[in-house]
């Protein structure tokens, strides 16, 4: 029993490295290229997953200060908000995601303009005819 | 948090990326990779990190997706894994 | 190859949910991330930089060079997306 | 013995005066052959005189020193001149204004191509064997001895023929390969060992054996030592001698005599005396394991030399055997063996140069090679033939010719050290150099030439430029019996700083 | 070339929301002290718009109103605001990006001039967000062969 | 100003590359005038923060005023300035030599070019002046980004050698975050400083031990450690030359101080030493990254290629010096940075120069080429020479340290490897000059070459490089004792 509440109570970091593994996996196992670059997004937004759960505490709101507005702030208590560094650092995180994501699908495109194909091993097979 | 809730949403979203990168026609490859972003800003709204979930729904759901089918519009849409 | 691939996954997995055995709880109020260095962003924020989105507060003022490193790393995906698929007529 | 360190330039200068004139000959080009050949006889005999205007203050008693530059801690650039230094330097110093004059008849009368290729690399390995001999600690010795390898590989290579690349192919990877597998690890063993490089009169590992240096550590170091030093053509790393010989003449006759060769027995003997000491190498009874090793290869290589048709494949196993005599002195650890090999290291180099000088002369008047075809080439070629004569009798070693004396002095450190077999051992290879080489001497004077269709030969030398070299080669080397002061003092001095000994 | 939609509706709805969704991506910048949002959102947001028209319409309608000159130097502007700010800090004495000191040249306590310098750079941000994104998003639906413009 | 240079060697040529693509548009020709003043400013700035280090100690700068752990901080001590002063230098170098070749591959995408190779080396300085973990990561994205795009517009293999590098850097730059993540959430703070401190109390922790293994996983990707440097050999080689060049001789070397970083920073000597055996584990592939790069190299015809395979090797013996754990492998390590960093410039800008002149960069049709290039040749024959290890260049000083180092520690295996890896490079190069000085004899001999040497903007940096590799050897011992020594840990 205290292995199943060991297993439950840490789910999102589970979850995180089934996702991870997913996209692991396809980054590289996967022949299309496309897939490959899909691999590359999931294993990207589990890592931003394992970092928000970092970022969570029971009965805690989101990290916004509810009187705000430029009334008088009273003293705030910390376990009232969500940890909200990994929040900054994800976002970050998110926009290198899709900065990545748009590079490779430039050189996808290059690459089809060049083998018109974008499986793995078909472009080996032109590129070892190339070499004769 | 609701866990239940919680959990029920990573279940779907483990579902959609074995989708994503399982079926052969890569536009809905696209479009279920769009799906599991769009789910996983939901489990991080759910878990409280609204400014990432945000983010996420604009990029990862929105302008990823973009990207994608134009790519795809540009190369081939078939593929054999 | 397929077996390489296999180890290589199964290595990573195991080394993930190794390094996850000894991670506090989910939640847990009390971890070091929660306790150690974030309380005081949400107790200075509002006081000191007057904006009550801690998130951004952070973002763009306690690590706002992180945010410029971000802008920048978006900036040269643009040039980098222009430079290899731009052709000029 | 009071030793005053002086602090000078001169080493410096006496270096890169050939650096210098690499330089220089590396600007003039082909454009002005006169010119660019004048630098290279202006700055041999530059260096000559530099390094002659020290001999008096090392006779003195003195060591000359100079720090380029400290790289780190007890890895000095440094020159240190002592008497075994300026001993080598003077004799590769002196044999390069001779050999200066024999290469410009060389390779005019050959009409060699990439002259200005020789001739710069000609001196950058000069710079570097008056490197070794200055050098103050085995990093400077070490640098230096890479430098000679890479600035010779283009003079082995120069013909370029296909078997010309075959064998300095094997000549660099022979040199190359065995000194930064066993020679640059030594080094590394010795410095990790004691803390320092710097040659020492008692022996750097004198001092810490004991204190946590084993005494395996230390034969193992030697041998290492040993097999990394290729240059000094002990067997088994021999064989790239003979595969050099595919080189122009001069070059074997400087190089494969004198600085090349004499630079790794050079080496061998600062091992010897200066990193180990006499005194540790006879309690770990190295010395005699050396001995035996050394007179291993004399009689191996005499033998082999007996079989060689090659008039250069011959010199060059001569060579092989006669520098094992310089280290079997050093072996003995004897004053008397050390004072025979170091006065070898002059004797074999104006003997050998001599021989060498001739084959060379040979081939240029009349395109021979071989000892079959010799018959009659005294009557052809008097002069060489002379020069070839006494430079054979030095080799062996009969008086009064100066190989005697370093024989003589060997004897008799062999039996101070009490080693029987090893007079044996020189007997032997006595005989056998006096086989190989008195039959050439025969073939040339007292056999009718077979081919040869008119009767009456007439007289056909080399250039003037290489048969006057030949003939002042061979000259020094009777003169050297007969007024050997110089180089005797200078290796008594050698002696009596690593003995004691008087 | 991403193929013109028949559909009068589609370009119709289009080209009515197009101004909501760049007054809404506005407003997630500038609202992003109080609310989730900011910048990069804002920026996404405001790239959306455009993508929407190159979808509805074509590529030209797009370049018509943001011509690719006009995007390649709001794709540098963006960066040079933010890192300009932090040069300006620099100059008023402090280190980089310490919006504090720029109360001195702002009418407000340095908390509020924390406050504005944040606005700054989220426009900052929200400039290079919108042009990249716009930027790329056409050079990957055309293959980077879309008309040049002349010099 | 001095106390704003850790920030402004950062800020300059990111203003440089935003400027450049502005006025690119409408003035092409001014792009490389701006780059190359940029990068002397750099290099003037890191000379200047080197000075102070070593005057006054380290500089610490708080970027927006606050203090760490909470805000980001530059810390800039003697190994940071040491590897900017490189970084630097080597940018300008590059930079100045690539204007020809750029012109010639390129003329359409001058201003884009330079843009993204100043986010280079802005990353590169980022990642070197940081002190926190995550700051890292970021400057890390935009190097590889920008190395990403670079490498791509090499020749015809470039994209797909390009696309695998996008995956595996990702992987690699993935796993770092992930390692930063455990730190993260094991102590709370990102700042390194703050780390050293927290981490030694849980030194026990799988947490730790899982972010110090993922960490380690994901520079020995970016750097190309030996079982994980599949990318590396056709990413440099498809490259543009003034590319290649650049990343060859700075990437690879900012990813091994990455690892120093992590090992010996972040981490406590102790830890990766005594309570994993981390430097054991590293020690061993070390050795068989410099026997398969050496081996692989030996049998490749392609320069480019040859020498990216010995870049492998090198990064064998850097890694060997870290994980001998004394001061001599260390002192070797860091030293050798520094001359890898200067001889794989020389080369590969050489190499550079020799395809820009003869189109080739297959060893087999270098048969006479000293007739034609004779400056460029000489430069490579010591880059050759260095990278063999012959005394008077600076290769033969830090394998003198690293060799020792591994002596010190017993490792006489690694002692050995190193040797024999030296030899094997020895046998490289010189069947590529043999061919290069003497060609084949018997082959189109009548063909005289003609003298036809590289412009003299390539010539200038090649000349200036081997120069380098020539007088760094003599200055080694200087630049140990007045810099490296201190940048040695504690405990060594």
């Amino acid at each position: 029993m205290e292995i199943m509440d060991f297993i439950i109570s840490k789910y999102n970091y589970w979850m995180y490295i089934i996702l991870m593994m997913i996209g692991f996996y396809a980054m590289i196992a996967k022949n299309n290229l496309v897939k490959k670059v899909i691999g590359m997004n999931i294993f990207q937004t589990a890592i931003i997953l394992f970092f928000v759960s970092t970022a969570s505490k029971k009965g805690a709101t989101i990290p916004i200060i509810q009187h705000g507005h430029g009334e008088a702030a009273d003293i705030i208590n910390t376990a009232q908000y969500m940890n909200p560094l990994p929040h900054v650092l994800m976002l970050t995180a998110i926009v290198v995601m899709v900065s990545t994501f748009g590079v490779a699908i430039a050189l996808l495109i290059m690459l089809y303009k060049k083998y018109n194909t974008l499986e793995e091993d078909e472009i080996l097979e032109i590129l070892r005819t190339e070499d004769g | 948090m609701i866990w239940q809730l919680d959990i029920l949403l990573l279940i779907i979203v483990v579902i959609c990326a074995l989708a994503a990168i399982s079926v052969k026609d890569l536009l809905s490859s696209a479009i279920l990779f769009g799906a599991y972003s769009f789910l996983l800003c939901l489990v991080w709204a759910e878990m409280g990190a609204v400014d990432v979930a945000f983010t996420e729904a604009t990029v990862g759901a929105g302008i990823s997706t973009a990207f994608f089918i134009g790519a795809i519009y540009h190369t081939s849409r078939r593929t054999k894994d | 190859m397929k077996f390489l691939t296999f180890i290589t996954i199964l290595m990573t997995t195991a080394m993930l949910a190794y390094a996850t055995l000894d991670m506090p709880g989910f939640a847990d109020p009390s971890s070091p991330a929660s306790t150690h260095v974030s309380p005081v962003y949400i107790q200075e924020a509002y006081e000191k930089t007057a904006t009550p989105n801690i998130v951004t507060a952070v973002l763009a003022d306690y690590r706002s060079y992180d945010t410029l490193g971000e802008t920048v790393v978006i900036f040269t995906a643009g040039v980098a997306c222009m430079m290899l698929l731009r052709r000029e007529k | 013995m009071e030793t005053a360190v002086i602090y000078s330039i001169k080493p410096l200068l006496a270096i890169s005066v050939s650096l210098i004139a690499g330089l220089l000959i590396f600007l003039t080009g082909e454009r002005s052959r006169n010119l660019r050949e004048s630098w290279t006889i202006l700055a041999s005999v530059i260096k000559f005189t530099i390094i002659a205007s020290m001999v008096p203050s090392i006779l003195a008693g003195n060591v000359i020193e100079y720090t380029i530059i400290s790289i780190a801690p007890g890895m000095l650039l440094q020159f240190r001149v002592d008497a075994l230094g300026i001993f080598f330097a003077i004799t590769a110093s002196f044999l390069w204004i001779i050999t200066s004059f024999y290469s410009i008849g060389y390779v005019r009368a050959m009409k060699e191509h990439a002259q200005t290729r020789y001739f710069i690399c000609f001196a950058i390995a000069l710079s570097a064997t008056i490197g070794v001999a200055f050098s103050a600690n085995l990093f400077t010795t070490f640098l230096f001895y890479e430098i000679i390898t890479l600035s010779t590989y283009p003079l082995v290579a120069h013909k370029e023929t296909p078997e010309a690349m075959k064998g300095a192919r094997k000549y660099v990877t022979y040199l190359l390969g065995t000194s930064i597998a066993f020679q640059l690890f030594a080094i590394f063993l010795t410095y990790s060992a004691a803390g320092t490089l710097d040659y020492s009169y008692a022996g750097i590992f004198n001092s810490v054996r004991g204190n946590g240096v084993s005494d395996t550590f230390l034969i193992v170091t030697f041998i290492l030592f040993m097999a990394g030093i290729t240059k000094a053509g002990m067997m088994p790393f021999h064989s790239w001698l003979p595969a050099a010989m595919v080189a122009p003449t001069p070059v074997s006759a400087l190089l494969h005599a004198v600085a090349v060769v004499k630079t790794g027995v050079f080496v061998v003997v600062k091992v010897v005396l200066h990193i180990f000491g006499i005194n540790l190498l006879s309690q770990l009874g190295l010395g005699t394991a050396l001995a035996y090793f050394a007179s291993f290869t004399i009689i191996v290589a005499s033998t082999i030399a007996l079989r060689q048709d090659n008039l250069k494949a011959r010199l060059a196993y001569s060579t092989v055997s006669q520098l094992s005599y310089i280290i079997l002195g050093v072996a003995l650890l004897t004053p008397s063996g050390i004072t025979g090999s170091v006065m070898h290291i002059v004797l074999h180099a104006f003997g050998k140069i001599s021989l060498f000088f001739a084959a060379g002369a040979i081939y240029v008047a009349t395109h021979k090679t071989k000892v079959s075809e010799l018959d009659g080439i005294g009557k052809q070629m008097p002069f060489t033939m002379a020069a070839f004569t006494l430079g054979a009798i030095s080799m062996i070693g009969l008086p009064p010719l100066g190989g005697f004396l370093s024989k003589w002095f060997l004897g008799i450190g062999a039996i101070e050290a009490g080693q029987i077999p090893i007079i044996i051992v020189i007997a032997t290879s006595t005989i056998l150099n006096a086989c190989y080489f008195l039959p050439i001497i025969y073939r040339a004077f007292f056999k009718e030439a077979a081919d040869s269709t008119d009767k009456t030969p007439s007289i056909k030398e080399a250039p003037p430029l290489m048969v006057g070299a030949l003939v002042l080669t061979a000259s020094g080397a009777v003169a050297l019996f007969f007024k050997p002061s110089l180089f005797l003092d200078l290796a008594r001095m050698v002696t009596a700083s690593v003995t004691g000994v008087n | 070339m991403i193929r013109d939609f028949e559909g009068v509706i589609i370009k119709t709805v289009c080209r009515a929301l197009v101004p909501f969704i760049q007054l809404y991506g506005l407003y997630v910048i500038a609202h992003g002290h109080y609310s989730p949002g900011g910048g990069f959102q804002g920026g996404c947001i405001l790239a959306a718009s455009f993508i929407l028209m190159a979808l509805a319409y074509d590529i030209n309608e797009v370049k018509k109103r943001l011509s690719e000159k006009m995007n390649t130097i709001f794709c540098s502007l963006g960066v040079i605001i933010y890192a300009g700010i932090g040069i300006l800090c620099l100059i008023l004495g402090a280190n980089y990006l310490d919006y504090g000191i720029l109360h001195k040249i702002l009418p407000a306590d340095p908390a509020h001039a924390r406050s504005l310098g944040i606005l700054g750079v989220e426009i900052g941000v929200g400039f290079t967000v919108m042009a990249v994104m716009v930027s790329i998003f056409l050079n990957i639906a055309s293959g980077g062969e879309h008309e040049g413009e002349e010099n | 100003m001095i106390q704003h240079a850790p920030v402004l060697i950062i800020i300059l040529p990111l203003m440089a590359s935003l400027i450049n693509l502005i006025i690119g548009m409408w003035r092409k020709r001014l792009c490389y005038p701006l780059t190359v003043a940029a990068l002397s400013a750099c290099v003037l700035l890191s000379f200047a923060m080197l000075n102070t280090v070593i005057d006054h100690g380290n500089i610490t700068y708080r970027l927006g005023g606050w203090a760490p752990p909470w805000g980001i901080a530059y810390l800039i001590d003697h190994l940071n300035a040491f590897m900017l002063v490189i970084v630097s230098f080597i940018s300008l170098v590059v930079a100045v030599y690539s204007r020809v070749s750029i012109e010639k591959d390129m003329p359409k995408k001058i201003n884009q070019f330079y843009t993204l190779f100043l986010l280079l080396v802005t990353g590169l300085l980022g990642i070197l002046a940081t002190g926190d973990a995550f700051n890292l990561f970021v400057f890390l994205e935009i190097s590889s980004l920008a190395g990403y795009a670079l490498i791509a517009v090499g020749d015809d293999r470039a994209p797909l050698a390009s696309f695998n590098y996008v995956i595996m850097g990702t992987i690699g730059a993935c796993f770092y975050l992930l390692g930063v993540g455990y730190l993260y959430i094991a102590t709370g703070s990102l700042n390194m400083a703050d780390l050293s401190g927290l981490l030694p109390d849980l030194y026990g922790s799988k947490v730790v031990i899982g972010a110090f293994a993922f960490m380690m996983v994901g520079v020995a990707i970016k750097m190309a450690f030996f079982p994980l440097h599949k990318w590396l050999p056709d990413a440099y080689t498809h490259a543009p030359s003034a590319v290649s060049a650049f990343v060859a001789s700075a990437m690879t070397k900012v990813g091994a101080y990455v690892m120093i970083r992590i090992m010996f920073t972040v981490f406590k000597p102790y830890f990766s030493i005594e309570v994993i055996p981390a430097s054991a584990i590293l020690g061993w592939l070390a050795v068989a990254a410099m026997l398969f790069g050496c081996i692989r190299a030996l049998a490749q015809t392609d320069v480019k290629r040859m020498l990216s395979y010995i870049i492998i090797a090198e990064v064998g013996y850097i890694v060997m010096g870290l994980s001998v754990g004394n001061r001599m492998g260390f002192q070797g390590a860091v030293l050798h940075i520094l001359n890898d960093a200067f001889m794989m410039a020389c080369l590969f800008l050489a190499a550079g120069a020799i395809e820009y002149k003869t189109g080739t960069r297959n060893v087999h049709n270098f048969s006479n080429l000293y007739k034609k290039m004779p400056v460029t040749i000489i430069a490579f024959t010591v880059g050759g020479l260095s990278i063999v290890g012959i005394p008077p260049t600076c290769g033969f000083f830090s394998k003198w340290y690293l060799v020792l180092g591994a002596i010190e520690s017993q490792q006489w295996v690694f002692a050995a490897t190193l040797l024999i890896s030296s030899l094997l490079t020895a046998v490289i190069f010189f069947k590529i000059l043999v061919r290069i000085y003497f060609g084949n004899s018997n082959e189109n001999e009548s063909s005289n070459p003609v003298f036809n040497e590289a412009p003299l903007s390539m010539l200038f940096p090649i000349c200036i490089m081997a120069a380098g590799v020539l007088t760094l050897g003599f200055f080694s011992g200087k630049i140990i004792s007045s810099v490296i020594q201190f940048t040695v840990p504690g405990s060594f």
